[in-house]
């Protein structure tokens, strides 16, 4: 029973670590900012901006290069864009644009556009897909100990 | 013949029978006694093939009774607990048809004679359905003796049989055993066996006793 | 052999099979999460299916070796293999429908439902309903034996409508439904593949391991219930003798 | 082996136990002219929505009958315990499943025919022209049905809630039975060129080999211990 519990805490331990990791790629790389949260909290380097394209404020100059406002709940951001011919750049249309905010001109930079995320729906399906297995083979393997515990000690496998 | 080596049975987590060895040999009529709920009925249904031993095997006219089951039924008749007749055929027709089904083809005039044998040929012609349970019973004995077997297997044999029925069942037995058959029954009538039986065993908690046959009172029995 | 003999074989064998799930699982994990880019079409969504894929991939893989088992079984009347088919079905009746969920999950955000009667979605609810069905039969037998032989009469059924199922469904659906719908969208790339083959390798073994563990549990409570009958069976008989 | 002659006498046996009771084939009927009317109480429906869905309803009462039937077709077995002199039956069992399967196809045909003209009239179908495909249809599924529902009907008979686990254990196994008999009977009605729905009736055909075959083989293990 003691093996039973050390090898459970390192499968435990592990599943913690392989959390925090996945957490912390999340929060750094892949989290996306308010346009509102962009203007007052300025970040320096390279962000992820989730917004709407506000109407009648596209403007589409060469293939690859466009100004907008993206709208949060609020705050509307000015953006200039300047990337691959973005197909999916319409007005009305939610985006994630990834760039940086230049804090003198007030002009988000953005450089390319992104599909918006579900990880909602990615955390959903790999929770649902690992948890009830770890669940299942935790039960079952303590069934087995005690099962094995119960027989050693009524004595009974000796005489097979 | 029949040679049971260590036969056990288990439902689930429970055995009800317990290493059962018996030799039964030509020409001898065994006795199964037994109270209720001592699974005479199940080793019964073993020999006859309807069910699997758990453990153990057994033989049958030198066959080996996992292996050549075909060859066992086609020598062997299980008078059951269940008369085995269909309900909307008359008489005739569920001789024919149980016979058939085994291969034989009795003609009329022998099907007249076996029901006249057990007293029934006045019925031939009526749906078993309105039958007794004496006259199933009798109908269930007449298709044993047309399929004449080698080793013959009677549960219960005595119940819901009057006297008459009794002594044409006995009699029949005894027929049996002069032709070299091999006979096994179960049963809790010692007086109605005793005619009959040359060796006898107690089936008691699933485990198989035997006894000369002399020594069993009937108020032994349940 | 006694009994904690064959036990202490196994265990060190489902070791190897264990410890090879935890690694490859854990690989697949990181490079699904973390280190793969997202897919062009789905984006980020596509991570969904280095789950829900090796999922239905092993149910797939658990059925076989159900069918197989039961044709093992019926030939052999061998009661351990009969235990290790009742341990698959349960696991690949899991897995199954883990493979459902993840499905629906996935579904939601590439075509904007969480239920559509999509050739794969319906077979594989078709095969849900076979293993439940297979779970209920066992149940509703007494007699062990008569258990374990329908049961494998199930399976072995079951494991040849499977493809023909799969094929009339998939007919219907393309008689129904253009393409609309379809996970053709997904080219398999390079980089969507070494993910999948880690978790897909890592599922597999999984499952070999926890039907290691299954199959020693179910042999483990019969064989105990069965001695402890038996035991009981003593006891009456010598309370009859004296 | 297979012994005709052991064929023979159960569809015998079966035949002339159904026209002394007539059981059987009148509960499947009734039944079936329930259902008919309980759908046709829960979709009103004009002759155009009709064409879409009575093939479905027509296959779903065929079904749910053909369960009622085949779940007889053992069950009748069991009073006096006749089952066991099946299993006895010193021949090889197949016999008596080909015996069986042939007796369920019969009931089922002709409840299926019986049942046919009340289609066609309560819901004003017009079949002239195609009949002889639709037969076809017919005939083929319920062979499909027949086929690997009387296996199951001897493996549930001896089990508990076996009312239940028929229908249970039977239905997602026929589902291409299902799928491909209402497609090829949907065409049918249609009048749709027979080169449309080709494909079920194949489909339907490789079913009815195929199980026919694994069925008469997994039958022994039902009957044998």
């Amino acid at each position: 029973m003691t093996n039973f519990y050390i090898r459970w805490g390192g499968v435990c331990i592990v599943a913690i670590v392989l959390i925090v990791l996945t957490y912390n790629h999340y929060r750094d790389n892949l989290a996306s900012l308010a346009p509102q949260q962009v203007k007052q909290e300025a970040p320096a380097g390279e962000v992820r901006v989730l917004g709407m394209v506000q109407g009648g404020t596209l403007e589409t100059r060469a293939a690859g290069e466009a100004t907008f406002s993206l709208l949060g709940e609020s705050v509307s951001l000015p953006v200039h864009y300047e990337g691959p011919p973005p197909d999916n750049l319409r007005e009305l249309k939610i985006l994630v644009l990834i760039g940086t905010w230049t804090a003198d001109t007030q002009v988000f930079e953005a450089r390319d556009i992104g599909i918006v995320p579900n990880y909602g729906f990615i955390a959903g399906a790999y929770l649902l897909g690992l948890l009830p297995l770890a669940l299942l083979l935790f039960a079952m393997t303590r069934r087995v100990s005690l099962l094995y515990e119960e027989i050693k000690a009524s004595k009974l496998y000796e005489e097979e | 013949m029949i040679a049971c080596h260590g036969i056990g049975k288990s439902y689930g987590h429970f055995q009800v029978l317990h290493d059962v060895n018996l030799a039964i040999a030509e020409g001898e009529c065994f006795a199964l006694f037994g109270p209720n709920g001592s699974v005479k009925t199940t080793l019964l249904k073993i020999l006859a093939t309807l069910e699997r031993p758990s453990t153990g095997h057994f033989e049958m006219l030198g066959m080996h009774g996992l292996k050549d089951r075909e060859a066992i039924r086609a020598n062997l008749m299980f008078l059951a607990h269940g008369t085995h007749l269909y309900d909307e055929l008359n008489a005739r027709e569920n001789l024919a048809f149980a016979l058939a089904l085994r291969g034989h083809h009795p003609t009329d005039r022998d099907m007249k004679r076996a029901l006249d044998r057990v007293a029934i040929g006045a019925f031939a012609d009526m749906k078993v359905r309105h039958y007794s349970a004496g006259m199933k019973k009798r109908l269930a004995l007449a298709k044993t003796m047309l399929a004449k077997p080698n080793v013959l297997l009677l549960d219960e044999p005595f119940t819901a049989l009057d006297t008459a029925g009794t002594e044409i069942l006995r009699e029949y037995v005894r027929e049996r055993l002069s032709d070299n058959g091999t006979v096994l029954l179960s049963t809790h009538d010692y007086d109605k066996t005793r005619p009959i039986a040359g060796r006898a065993g107690i089936l008691q908690h699933g485990a198989l006793q035997e006894t000369a046959i002399e020594e069993l009172k009937s108020d032994d029995l349940v | 052999m006694t009994i904690h003999r064959v036990i202490r074989k196994v265990q060190r064998f489902e070791g190897w099979f264990g410890g090879g799930a935890a690694l490859c699982l854990i690989a697949g994990l990181y490079v699904g999460l973390i280190g793969s880019p997202p897919d062009y079409y789905q984006g980020e969504v596509v991570r969904i299916m280095y789950i829900h894929v090796p999922l239905a991939h092993t149910s797939l893989l658990g059925y076989t070796v159900l069918a197989v088992g039961s044709l093992w079984y019926l030939w052999k009347r061998d009661p351990i293999v009969d235990n290790m088919c009742q341990a698959v079905a349960a696991l690949s009746a899991v897995f199954t429908a883990l493979a459902l969920g993840t499905g629906m999950i996935w579904g939601k955000p590439t075509w904007d439902t969480w239920w559509t009667w999509d050739a794969r979605l319906t077979s594989f609810t078709v095969l849900l309903l076979i293993l439940i069905g297979y779970l209920m039969l066992r149940t509703f037998v007494d007699d062990p034996e008569k258990e374990a032989r329908y049961g494998a009469i199930l399976a072995i059924v079951g494991f040849v409508d499977l493809p023909i199922i799969h094929f009339s469904v998939e007919w219907w659906r393309t008689l129904h439904q253009p393409q609309s719908i379809s996970m053709r969208g997904v080219s398999i790339s390079s980089g969507l593949l070494v993910p999948l083959l880690l978790m897909s390798v890592g599922m597999s073994l999984l499952f070999s391991y926890m039907l290691m563990v299954r199959t020693q549990l179910l042999y483990l409570d019969r064989l105990l219930h069965a001695k402890k009958g038996r035991l009981l069976s003593q006891f009456h008989l010598s309370k009859s003798d004296s | 082996m297979i012994s005709f002659n052991v064929i023979r006498w159960i569809v015998w046996k079966d035949f002339v136990t159904e026209l002394r009771s007539r059981e059987t084939i009148s509960s499947m009927v009734f039944f079936a002219l329930i259902v008919i009317l309980i759908f046709s109480f829960s979709f009103s429906m004009d002759q155009q929505a009709a064409r879409e869905v009575i093939a479905g309803i027509m296959w779903v009462a065929f079904a749910f009958t053909g369960i009622i039937g085949l779940g007889k077709s053992f069950s009748t077995e069991l009073q006096n315990d006749c089952l066991e002199a099946l299993q006895m039956v010193p021949e090889a069992k197949g016999a008596i499943y080909l015996g069986k399967v042939a007796a369920n196809f019969a009931f089922m045909f002709v409840v299926e025919i019986l049942l046919f003209p009340m289609f066609v009239i309560l819901f004003n179908l017009e079949v002239v022209e195609e009949i002889s495909l639709l037969l076809l249809v017919f005939f083929l599924a319920t062979v499909g049905l027949s086929a690997i529902g009387t296996l199951f009907s001897a493996l549930t008979v001896q089990i508990r809630a076996r009312e239940v686990m028929l229908p249970i254990l039977l239905l997602p196994l026929v589902v291409p039975v299902m799928i491909a008999a209402v497609e090829a009977t949907k065409g049918a009605l249609n009048g749709d060129p027979p080169a449309l729905y080709e494909q079920w009736l194949e489909l339907l055909a490789i079913y009815d080999v195929v199980f026919t075959v694994v069925s008469f083989w997994m039958f022994e293990f039902v009957m044998d211990s």
